[in-house]
């Protein structure tokens, strides 16, 4: 099991300005699984999954020391562009481009040059199907991305990803806008993702993370308290700390 | 064939790098030429005395004066007028058709060109009103003209007061201008002042607001009745007419100079307030 | 005691309210008397002969400001071509690619540019612009040329603060939705920054365009007030604010009239801007 | 039990939107009330009746009665001024004024007209103390609200909600982003605290509310689903929905 990580971070360190984000986290994310990362606001996980697509370096003041590896590959090493197609994002608040939901779909073709009139359309079916939004919005194309309903706009979101083909996605609270019901069918995708990608979820949502994940860690300021399999982080935390959190004593 | 993005990315970075320093090499450049042909030619002796032979000699004293008075009374008509609408627009009222009319209203004038309002001033000012060409006349012009900076400046420093402030004010029981007095204004009140700066220098550099309605008299205005000459306009009639390049000159650099140092005083303190703030 | 802070109360919002409406009480005291100088020329000689008129000879009974309208249009289209692509440029340059030290330098900078009286613009051109063009392409240099370059630099402040706050109010989402995607930073700009804040630009450049039509001084100056239709951007022409500031101030009986309805004409026109940039575009940019 | 405050049949709509549908409760004197809910529940808008708040809302339309001592808030002769002189409100996080620790509490005072200074040292000085935060301020009284740190800034908000002498305190999850200790501390100052005044509590974290609430109040999309003594309401839920979102299932 140990074998087969693709992400992973040895003792990284960020800090933004004066403010120590992250402080020694040692972690690793494995393939086709869902790991999710839990703990209170500010605690640095979602902090942790931008450093994974290098979402860190769009703000100032940003330093970042220690060593994160996408694919055993060291993440300095890696073109910032290729690194965004392979590991796609998906953010808290659904956010399509104020155009079409075919423009949304054929962006990252464009960019990436691999827009080819003939085969754009099967791409996009593919993955609206992938996300179980064919139906819903085939008929739709030209309609603005921005007058679906919420749960829509995020499906749509990830359904964008998709036609980069990524072989990682991060989600960062893509629930927290979202009703029960939606959010079920969110996490309802998530599970028939990890087939094919491997996913690293933040959410403020314990019991969403001990419904979809495989792996969960535990953050508080910065530190990556615990890690390991989910129902043992759920079922006999290791540390007070976990344990203080997951039963509800602060947060 | 597909270039690079990387490569154009960096192209475009460069070339947008070059038009925006360019273009605050244009800025650079005019201050420059202004202040290395003017301060040859400024002396205290120019500031302080009167004219003669038309600008040709002598100082600009009386110019001097009338710019600071026509400034000065029309932002103390303008301001409690301008800043007590946007209180209203603000606080006071819920976005509606009458704010939509009133919003209307300001961004109208502050669209209508100087010499609109000029030919206003004239009309309505020094004829139906029989003020002739005078002070009064020229401050009642340019308070109508700033006003909607001023509004505009104020409404903006009044909506970035966080709206929090004002809720723990009203469950505190303070009444709504008790919010206002006490926790409002002065928090936007540094925002509000950039606005009255910016207006300020908008008045010292107006000409053609100025010239039809305060006149062109060189002499020292001493009651509002009278009539009189900005520097802006003074600095007009000397280069239009070419009565001396000298004296243009160094009146374009006590223009110039004035209204830059409102401007950064404007400047710096906005900023300060920002960086407060965040 | 509660009572009396109630009494106080409406007292404020009397005064405030009556406040609020000085603006348009001026409005509408601007309006009643440029029109009711100019409107009556218009009954007297007939809006077709004023607005469709070539000929300008108001103390001769010929008022045409056809002319002049035509030029207005000139030098502000001028203007536009020089200050649009280099105020959003700097506009795009400022909001995306600046560090904040260098934001905090260059848009006070820029916005300087904007408190410079135009007379002073005007009196440069004379001297360094105008000797430039009668030098190298000939004429007198008084031109529809100066005055578009003078113009395009003066609208500049206008162009670039009012696009900035546009591309700066596009969601920081929109943009961290495209990098995610492994778009360059131009690609984020090009393709999705600009096409979202595409209404705010095009209002800066309509208020631009009403800020070059209004301008009057800095016009006259390097304009050469000739009264004919230029015919190539070396000539000489004058504009409708050219021609109000010109002869105001001795212009008695129908001439005085005559200025009136230019000013009309060139209200009428700047509402019209205003309006297109105030409410057709913004409205947009709310939905 | 005495009851403070008394709903009945209360509805509340935001534009057209129905936010409250028909809700009645009782909320005792000198007791803690828990409100809970997930998002969106409308357990924040009933409270923002309460102090009438809501009335800085727009498109707001309420109908049904609030009794505060038998006293009609809804349609009798009162104006929200003089309401929230009785009523004392600390939000989400924490907002301090711009302005010195001293006054931030004299705030209220002032307003009333007390100018008198020893009466205002003392009235500072006692709501601290009953805020828990006389001891860390005592020295401190000029400095800049803004420079306490979370948890002091909420107590700071706490005692400036006291200094207006109210009898009801409402606290709309007040806690929600305070680290441990500091929830603890607001925690210690309201059980005192409810020997003298009505506290309501609103909270998504349930396990705030069985904490510290005597009794439990549960809401769902606008509905009041059940409410009760706290230990009932945790131990033996009647409704199927109250059971699932304290046991995490939603929310």
């Amino acid at each position: 099991m140990m074998n087969d990580f693709v992400l992973s971070t040895e003792n990284l360190n960020l800090t933004y300005g004066t403010f120590h984000a992250l402080k020694n986290v040692d972690f690793s994310v494995y393939q086709n699984s869902i790991t999710a990362l839990i703990g209170p606001s500010g605690c640095g996980k979602s902090t942790l999954l931008r450093c994974f697509n290098r979402m860190n370096d769009l703000i100032d003041d940003v330093k970042i020391t220690g060593n994160i590896f996408v694919n055993r590959q060291n993440l300095d090493d890696i073109d910032i562009i290729e690194l965004r197609k392979k590991v796609g994002m998906v953010f808290q608040r659904p956010n399509p481009f104020p155009f079409s939901v075919y423009e949304n779909m054929v962006y990252g073709l464009k960019i990436h040059g691999m827009d080819h009139r003939r085969k754009n359309h099967d791409i996009v079916e593919k993955c609206l199907r992938a996300v179980g939004l064919w139906e819903d919005l085939k008929d739709k194309f030209h309609a603005s991305a921005l007058s679906l309903s919420e749960e829509i706009k995020q499906r749509l979101c990830i359904a964008r990803l998709l036609t980069v083909e990524p072989e990682i996605i991060l989600l960062d609270e893509p629930c927290s806008a979202l009703d029960p019901i939606a959010t079920m069918r969110v996490e309802e995708l998530m599970i028939e993702l990890k087939k094919d990608y491997t996913i690293l979820i933040v959410t403020h949502n314990m019991q969403q993370a001990a419904r979809v994940s495989d792996y969960t860690g535990f953050m508080l300021l910065g530190e990556l308290i615990e890690f390991g399999e989910t129902s043992q982080i759920f079922t006999s935390p290791q540390d007070s700390k976990t344990e203080g959190y997951i039963t509800g004593r602060f947060g | 064939m597909r270039i690079n993005p990387r490569i154009i990315d960096k192209a475009v970075k460069v070339g947008l790098t070059s038009q925006a320093f360019f273009t605050v090499g244009i800025l650079v450049a005019i201050i420059a030429v202004i202040f290395f042909k003017g301060f040859p030619n400024i002396n205290m002796e120019f500031i302080f005395s009167f004219p003669e032979d038309m600008g040709r000699h002598g100082g600009i004293f009386p110019s001097i004066v009338g710019t600071i008075l026509i400034a000065l009374l029309s932002i103390l008509l303008a301001t409690p007028l301008g800043v007590g609408t946007a209180i209203y627009l603000t606080e006071y009222t819920k976005e509606s058709r009458l704010t939509k009319i009133i919003r209307f209203g300001v961004e109208s004038l502050a669209g209508i060109p100087s010499i609109l309002y000029g030919l206003f001033g004239f009309i309505f000012f020094v004829i139906k009103l029989k003020m002739g060409w005078s002070l009064l006349a020229g401050v009642l012009t340019l308070t109508i003209m700033i006003l909607p900076t001023i509004i505009r400046t104020s409404e903006e420093a009044i909506k970035a007061v966080p709206r929090n402030l004002r809720i723990v004010s009203y469950s505190l029981s303070a009444t709504k201008w008790e919010t206002v007095a006490k926790v409002v204004l002065p928090s936007a009140f540094p925002g509000i002042l950039t606005g009255i700066m910016l207006s300020v220098g908008r008045a010292v550099g107006e000409t053609a607001a100025t010239i039809f309605t305060m006149g062109s008299s060189l002499r020292l205005p001493t009651s509002l009745m009278d009539s009189g000459r900005t520097l802006a306009v003074h600095f007009y009639i000397l280069a239009r007419e070419g009565i001396s390049m000298e004296k243009a000159y160094a009146t374009a650099l006590v223009l110039v100079l004035s209204i830059l140092s409102i401007n950064i005083i404007a400047y710096y303190i906005m900023n300060k307030v920002i960086s407060k703030y965040s | 005691m509660i009572k009396t802070k109630i009494d106080k109360e409406f007292i404020v919002k009397i005064i405030l309210t009556t406040f609020a409406f000085s603006s348009l009480l001026f409005l509408f005291l601007i309006f009643s008397f440029i029109l009711f100088e100019g409107l009556p020329l218009f009954l007297k000689v007939g809006l077709k002969k004023i607005i469709f008129g070539f000929k300008w000879a108001p103390t001769k009974g010929s008022f045409g400001i056809f002319p002049m309208i035509i030029s207005s249009f000139f030098v502000t289209f001028g203007a536009l071509i020089i200050g649009a692509p280099l105020g959003l440029s700097c506009a795009i340059y400022l909001s995306e690619y600046s560090g904040k030290k260098m934001k905090m330098f260059l848009k006070p900078a820029l916005e300087l540019l904007a408190g410079i009286p135009s007379v002073v613009y005007g009196f440069l051109g004379v001297i360094y612009i105008v000797p430039i063009i009668r030098n190298n392409f000939g004429g007198a240099g008084f031109s529809l040329l100066a005055t578009s370059i003078i113009l395009g630099v003066m609208i500049l402040p206008t162009i670039i603060s009012i696009s900035f706050d546009a591309i700066m109010s596009v969601p920081k989402t929109y943009r961290e939705g495209s990098f995610a995607m492994g778009a360059t930073k131009w690609q984020t700009i090009y393709k999705v920054v600009v096409p979202s804040a595409r209404s705010g630009i095009l209002a800066s450049f309509i208020l631009g365009m009403g800020r070059a039509i209004g301008e009057t001084m800095a016009v006259i100056m390097v304009a050469g007030n000739a009264l004919k239709i230029p015919t190539s951007i070396l000539d000489p022409l004058r504009t409708l604010t050219g021609n109000i500031a010109l002869e105001l101030a001795y212009a008695t009986g129908d001439h005085r009239m005559g200025l009136f309805s230019t000013g009309v004409v060139l209200l009428v026109i700047i509402m019209i801007l205003n309006y297109i940039a105030n409410f057709g575009i913004k409205r947009r940019v709310i939905k | 039990m005495d009851i403070k405050i008394q709903v009945e049949n209360l509805k509340i709509f935001f534009d057209k939107n129905e936010v409250l549908k028909g809700v009645s409760i009782d909320v005792y004197r000198n007791r803690i009330t828990g409100f809970m809910g997930p998002a969106g529940s409308g357990k924040s808008t009933l409270i923002s009746a309460f102090n009438r708040m809501i009335d800085f809302e727009e498109d707001v339309k309420i109908e049904g009665k609030i009794y505060i001592d038998g006293v009609d808030i809804i349609n009798g002769d009162i104006d929200g001024v003089s309401l929230r002189r009785q009523i004392g409100t600390v939000f989400a996080v924490p907002i301090p004024l711009p302005r010195s620790v001293f006054d931030n509490i004299a705030y209220g005072p002032r307003l009333k007209g007390i100018t008198d200074k020893t009466e205002l040292n003392e009235l500072v000085r006692d709501s601290l103390k009953k805020a828990f935060l006389w001891d860390e301020m005592k020295d401190r009284l000029s400095m800049s609200a803004l420079k306490l740190s979370g948890g002091q800034q909420q107590r700071l908000c706490l005692a400036r909600s006291l200094a207006l002498k109210p009898e009801i305190i409402l606290l709309d999850e007040p806690c929600s982003g305070l680290d441990p200790i500091s929830t603890a501390k607001i925690e210690d100052a309201l059980n005192e605290l409810k020997k003298e005044f009505t506290i309501i509590l609103v909270s998504n974290n349930t396990k705030q509310i069985a904490r510290i609430s005597d009794y439990s109040a549960f809401f769902y999309m606008g509905e009041l689903i059940e409410y009760g003594p706290t230990e009932r309401v945790f131990t033996f839920p009647s409704q199927k929905q109250t059971e699932d979102y304290i046991s995490g299932k939603f929310g």
